[in-house]
């Protein structure tokens, strides 16, 4: 129990007879709709609507559900490849892992419930996500997470930070998909903002996908899983709405997760799939029934009867459009052949959940609403689905003009560069996550071959994970799949162009660090409000960076998500000020190995192993960790990145640890080569490792040496016996293969400059997150 | 001087409860068939020094305080306070 | 291996999540005959099992008490006739709660020192080697294994303590990776390091961490593949 | 006909309260020196169907069992029960 900072909103008023959730009817506004739309609204309807038709289109038309400031940049986005099974369009996109079996795999944003109430936010997410991922056919193997919070100094982060991931790791615990992976990062500009992002992948017979356009006419629309109550109404509007505290008014309670019935929700579905019971299923994520009712009717071509009257409520007497709105948790649409409806309610039943029939496909593309046993209301699903889409006005943002190269010439070299070192080491954004992630079941389902704390995480598949106990088969024994999340949102707001790139290339270069190939991404584009212009040009070119990089190292965009608004308007000296987020595309990369048992981790393994730097240094600090702590200014240009130097660099280091020739192999991110070489020597959890380089670059400081950041390179080890064959090797990719030291025991020395015992560095690294987490305690 | 308070927090009445749901389930199954609903809350003693200064002026102050912002969450909980 | 005249049961509580990993370890690594006991299968007698399992997971949510209300299940009558029969049943994580709790083993799990789910390496020292659980262990060897819990801090009375020692039924403890047992390698404050103990005739064993996550190379650790080398023993041998 | 069981749950005096501990060091570190400890139980309601029969002879003997067998742990715990 943490002490909680004040929360800005009222508890809702006593529940006393309780008021309906809407009555301003004629007030469009609160439900965040423009009047552009509402009189479009009104046209489409030939009526001014009523709460009802009100409440169903502002969630169908909201940025959550419609997407209408970022389809059409989203449009340009490469989605098609020869491992790409189902691409962007379904709950989630789908890859071909081969022997029959395929990937399925998202990453959504949960950004403002998690704001409001970190721990039931944050479990929300990740059980939302892995809904999107199991109403697929898929059984969730593994989840992943990215994380934005605010400073490391501000008072609130603290409670923010141990909620949150207490929260993902409830959910995640509890249904037994292990969390292998993920980013944190601490920024002032998330004070007011705190992302949660959640990656789930589920493994499913190539053959065994469910799809929610399936559905056809005659077939009975079954509800299963929890009842219906008064969570998160308006959540779907509100999570596109700008976060100042009167319109937090209008939300009702918050969603509480129930990990357990989700858990119950997965058997029973995947047993009702298995058995062939389900012609075609969609959760009820955002926007409730609502949007699940819709889309499926939509996705079909056909229309649905949806009786009021049949859904199982926990909070009595709602009203229709409460019913639709709901976003209670851990529930589930579906389609089904009338004969089929009797077997499929035995498989819920054996799971102790709800399995109801609310209504009819018809072949009419009409969603006809039954209240109080007579017709209600009847609405076109045409004209509820294709909300507005914009072209938004977009201006490149002024402060741009002032981000320039570094002029590193006005800044000294400090005197004590070990010091510089020790701060870098244990500051939160670069000290280890294991204060973190051990509070993930990183380990269950017997899968996770390279755990968090490296580069990717690296599961193979068990034969047992598959969906059903029957169908179990070894085809895919020695493959294995590799999973990293990354975005750099300083680095986007510095470049946004290259931020969306950089992303990308990141991921990739954490894959290739192991030893896979990267197959296909995700993304999560988090950034502020879209109506402004300047907003909305940073969020066209980084999905520009984000195409263009994706095409260069062909990785599809299966699925993703867009979360706006990310912005509050707080009071500071009398005046209104909005603080706002950099834009923060975060990128989710699945990569394929094809022998699991080579896959190399980023620690040193044995002193006497000979390092090697990959590729080339260009000692560029704009926008480094570096500039910002020690010279108070990471405003400046930073390095770009060659993407065609990225492919042959992958290439080559992925060729090179699949020879077998590669001991250990590590990105340089955050924090540069200095970095990078710290962390291989700390981190081999049998042994603390030291080292010897010597790198001299002429033109370069030591400081834009060790610190630089966007670098496109990796530090290698191997047994000295293979360095003539190992350069021979890289030779061929044309990459710069460079010998700079040796691995020592216990001491690190760089250019006798930097000079660190490992333990002590290890105990810094080990404390830096530590410390925020149990401040929360205190 | 030494003085006990009790807090009862419970969940809201619209909030979900899974965890009075799963007990419910349970005693359905094992023959109780007449528990129509449970609510599983928590339930908190302070041991109070009352000879010490009180911070906030009054007990009944400081303890609603600490209810509000330490013990419970007020988006989805509600408190009751005794005081002996 | 071959060990298909084992067979070996496996029950599956709603929300038990390590069902699946326990019966690849059984299959894959060990050739044994599994199946799974579903917890409202109406089997009056598990005579035809050399084996049982209660894998880990969280059982009903774990809500209110780790184990509990799995272990308020009409299953657990079956159970305990079996064991009663002398049926070996090994409780792995939420598996050892839902024993304790069912009172086939003695004590009971409050939440980790840390008040946080860990999950993590940690190492054993076998006690006892003359077991069903560890007659394939060597005295005083330490295994390498994970845990993966919220509630693993062992807590028993005095009384219950005293018969442990007495009787020997401690069967593991957490230790350093050279076998002291120390406060520092107590995971989450268990009592005397407890991380496993047995019933009187030791046919009933639970265990925090995951032996079968431990079960072959790839995944870090072998260690525990020695507790279902013990049993496969034990069971040939009888 | 309806009535309602409230049960509170407490730790026996002799078990460790870890979460008690977190609670009371949280309050310390904020000011209110006056709190000299804290307990964390649970409370309970079972909403009842009193019209329903009673599978175990009298209501108060069944809420006592389901206290007893399935709510609480009675190696470590302890139970109050009222009926309204
Ligand atoms: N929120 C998190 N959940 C789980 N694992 C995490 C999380 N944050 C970081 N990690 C793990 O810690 C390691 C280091 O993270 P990071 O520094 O972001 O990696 P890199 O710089 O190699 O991309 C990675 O293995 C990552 O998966
Ligand atoms: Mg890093």
């Amino acid at each position: 129990m943490a002490i909680k900072p004040k929360v800005k909103e009222k508890p809702a008023a006593k529940k006393r007879g309780r008021k309906p959730a809407f009555k301003e009817k004629e007030n469009y506004k609160l439900f965040g709709l423009s009047l552009d739309e509402y009189k479009k609204i009104n046209e489409l309807l030939g009526h001014e609507p009523d709460d009802f038709e009100l409440g169903i289109f502002s969630a169908m038309w909201s940025e959550h559900c419609s997407y209408k400031s970022s389809k059409v940049y989203l449009k340009t986005l490469p989605v098609k490849g020869d491992k790409i099974v189902i691409g962007p369009g379904e709950n989630a996109g789908a890859v071909d892992f081969g022997g029959g079996d395929a990937l399925i795999f998202k990453m959504e944003s949960h950004n403002h419930p998690s704001f409001i109430e970190p721990f039931q936010g944050a479990a929300t997410g990740v059980g939302g996500i892995m809904r999107d991922i199991f109403t697929m056919g898929a059984r969730p193997i593994a989840n992943l997470n990215s994380l934005r919070f605010g400073s490391c100094f501000n008072p609130k982060t603290p409670y923010y930070v141990s909620e949150v991931v207490k929260g993902i790791g409830f959910y995640g615990n509890c249904m037994g998909v292990p969390t292998v992976g993920g980013e944190v990062v601490f920024d002032e500009c998330y004070n007011d903002n705190i992302l949660v992002n959640a990656f789930t992948i589920g493994i499913v017979k190539k053959d065994g996908i469910f799809l929610s356009s399936k559905c056809e006419v005659g077939n009975i629309v079954v509800y299963v899983g929890s009842a219906t109550g008064m969570d998160g109404i308006h959540g779907a509007t509100m999570a596109s709405e700008e976060f100042d505290s009167k319109k937090n008014k209008k939300r009702s309670t918050v969603q509480v997760g129930d990990p357990f019935t989700e858990k119950l929700l997965l058997e029973a579905c995947l047993e009702a799939m298995d058995k062939k019971l389900i012609v075609s299923i969609q959760d009820m994520g955002a926007a409730g029934i609502t949007s699940s009712s819709f889309e499926m009717a939509d996705k079909s071509g056909h229309g649905m009867i949806i009786n009021l009257d049949a859904f199982p409520l926990r909070t009595p007497n709602m009203t229709p459009v409460e019913i639709m709105l709901s976003e209670s948790q851990e529930r589930m649409l579906l389609a089904t052949r009338k004969e089929d409806f009797d077997a499929l309610n035995r498989v819920f039943d054996k799971w102790g959940l709800n399995c109801v029939k609310v209504g009819e496909v018809i072949d009419e593309k009409t969603i006809k609403f039954y209240y109080n046993s007579k017709p209600y209301k009847s609405l076109d699903v045409g004209a509820v689905v294709n909300g507005p889409a914009y072209n938004r006005p977009k201006r490149k943002p002024k402060y741009l003009q002032k981000i320039l190269p570094v002029k590193i010439n006005n800044y000294k070299v400090p005197k004590n560069l070990n010091e510089v070192a020790k701060r870098l080491l244990t500051h939160p954004n670069i000290a280890s996550k294991r204060p973190i992630f051990t509070q993930y079941d990183y380990s269950i389902g017997t899968n996770t071959v390279i755990p968090p704390g490296f580069s990717a995480a690296v599961l193979r598949v068990q034969g047992g994970i598959k969906t059903s106990k029957d169908s179990k088969d070894d085809n895919n024994k020695d493959k294995g799949f590799l999973l990293n999340v990354s975005g750099n949102s300083r680095y986007a707001y510095l470049n946004p162009y290259m931020g969306g790139a950089l992303a990308v290339a990141e991921c990739a270069r954490n894959i290739a660090a192991c030893g896979g190939t990267p197959v296909a991404i995700t993304d999560c584009l988090n950034f502020a409000s879209p109506e402004d212009p300047e907003v909305m040009w940073q969020f066209s070119e980084v999905v520009k960076g984000i195409k263009d990089a994706a095409i260069k190292l062909n990785t599809p965009v299966i699925s993703g998500n867009v979360s706006f608004y990310n912005e509050t308007a707080k009071k500071e000296g009398g005046k209104t000020i909005i603080s706002k987020i950099y834009p923060t595309p975060v990128i989710g990369m699945v990569g394929f190995i094809e022998d699991v048992n080579k896959a190399v981790t980023p620690y040193f393994k044995d002193e006497g192993d000979e390092i090697f730097l990959l590729g080339k240094l260009k000692g560029d600090l704009g926008g480094s960790l570096y500039m910002d702590l020690v010279h108070k200014d990471f405003r400046q240009k930073p390095a770009g990145i060659d993407l065609d130097y990225e492919i042959s660099l992958q290439n080559c280091i992925r060729s090179l640890i699949n020879s077998g020739m590669v001991k250990s192999a590590a990105d340089i991110s955050e924090g540069g080569i200095f970095v990078a070489l710290a962390e291989s020597s700390i981190t081999n959890p049998d042994k603390i490792l030291g080292f010897t380089v010597d790198l001299n670059i002429k033109e370069l400081r030591n400081d834009e040496i060790l610190f630089s950041e966007f670098e496109q390179a990796f530090i290698i080890t191997s047994n000295s016996l293979v360095k003539q064959k190992l350069l021979k090797a890289a030779a061929n990719f044309n990459v710069s293969l460079l010998k700079i030291g040796v691995v020592g025991k216990d001491v690190m020395k760089i250019n006798n400059t930097i000079e660190l015992k490992s333990d002590t560095i290890k105990y810094g690294y080990e404390r830096g997150v530590e410390k925020i987490i149990s401040a929360a305690y205190m | 001087m030494s003085k006990k308070a009790m807090i009862k927090i419970t969940l809201k009445e619209e909030v979900l409860d899974p965890q009075g749901k799963a007990v419910l389930s349970v005693l359905k199954s094992s023959g109780y068939n007449n528990i129509k609903d449970v609510r599983v809350g928590k339930y908190i003693e302070l041991f109070i020094d009352s000879g010490t200064e009180n911070p906030r002026g009054s007990l009944d102050e400081e303890v609603k305080e600490i209810s509000e912002k330490v013990l419970s969450n007020p988006l989805i909980e509600e408190f009751k306070i005794e005081i002996k | 291996m071959n060990n298909k005249n084992i067979k070996a049961g496996i029950t599956v509580f709603p929300g038990s999540n390590c069902d699946f990993d326990v019966y690849h370890v059984l299959t894959d690594v060990f050739g044994i005959n599994t199946s799974f006991i579903w917890h409202k299968d109406k089997i009056n007698d598990l005579s035809g099992y050399n084996l049982i399992i209660i894998p880990g997971g969280f059982s009903y949510g774990d809500y209110l008490r780790a184990g509990a209300l799995a272990a308020r299940s009409l299953i657990m009558e079956t159970l305990k006739e079996y064991a009663g029969r002398g049926g070996i049943i090994l409780g792995i994580c939420n598996g050892f709660q839902i024993l304790l709790e069912a009172g086939l083993l003695s004590g009971v799990m409050l939440a980790n020192r840390s008040l946080k789910f860990e999950c993590k390496n940690v190492y054993l020292k076998t006690l006892k080697t003359d077991t069903p659980f560890t007659c394939a262990i060597k005295k005083d060897a330490v295994l390498k294994m994970p845990i993966a819990h919220h509630d693993g801090n062992y807590f028993a009375t005095s009384e219950i303590i005293n018969d442990l020692n007495k009787n020997n039924k401690i069967i593991f403890k957490y230790c350093e990776f050279n076998g002291s047992i120390t406060g520092d390698s107590n995971p989450n404050g268990s009592l005397y390091n407890i991380a496993g103990i047995s019933n009187e005739k030791f046919n009933v064993m639970g265990l925090m961490p995951h032996p079968e996550r431990s079960s072959e190379k790839l995944l870090g650790s072998e260690d525990g593949g020695y507790i279902f080398k013990s049993i496969i023993k034990y069971i040939r041998e009888k």
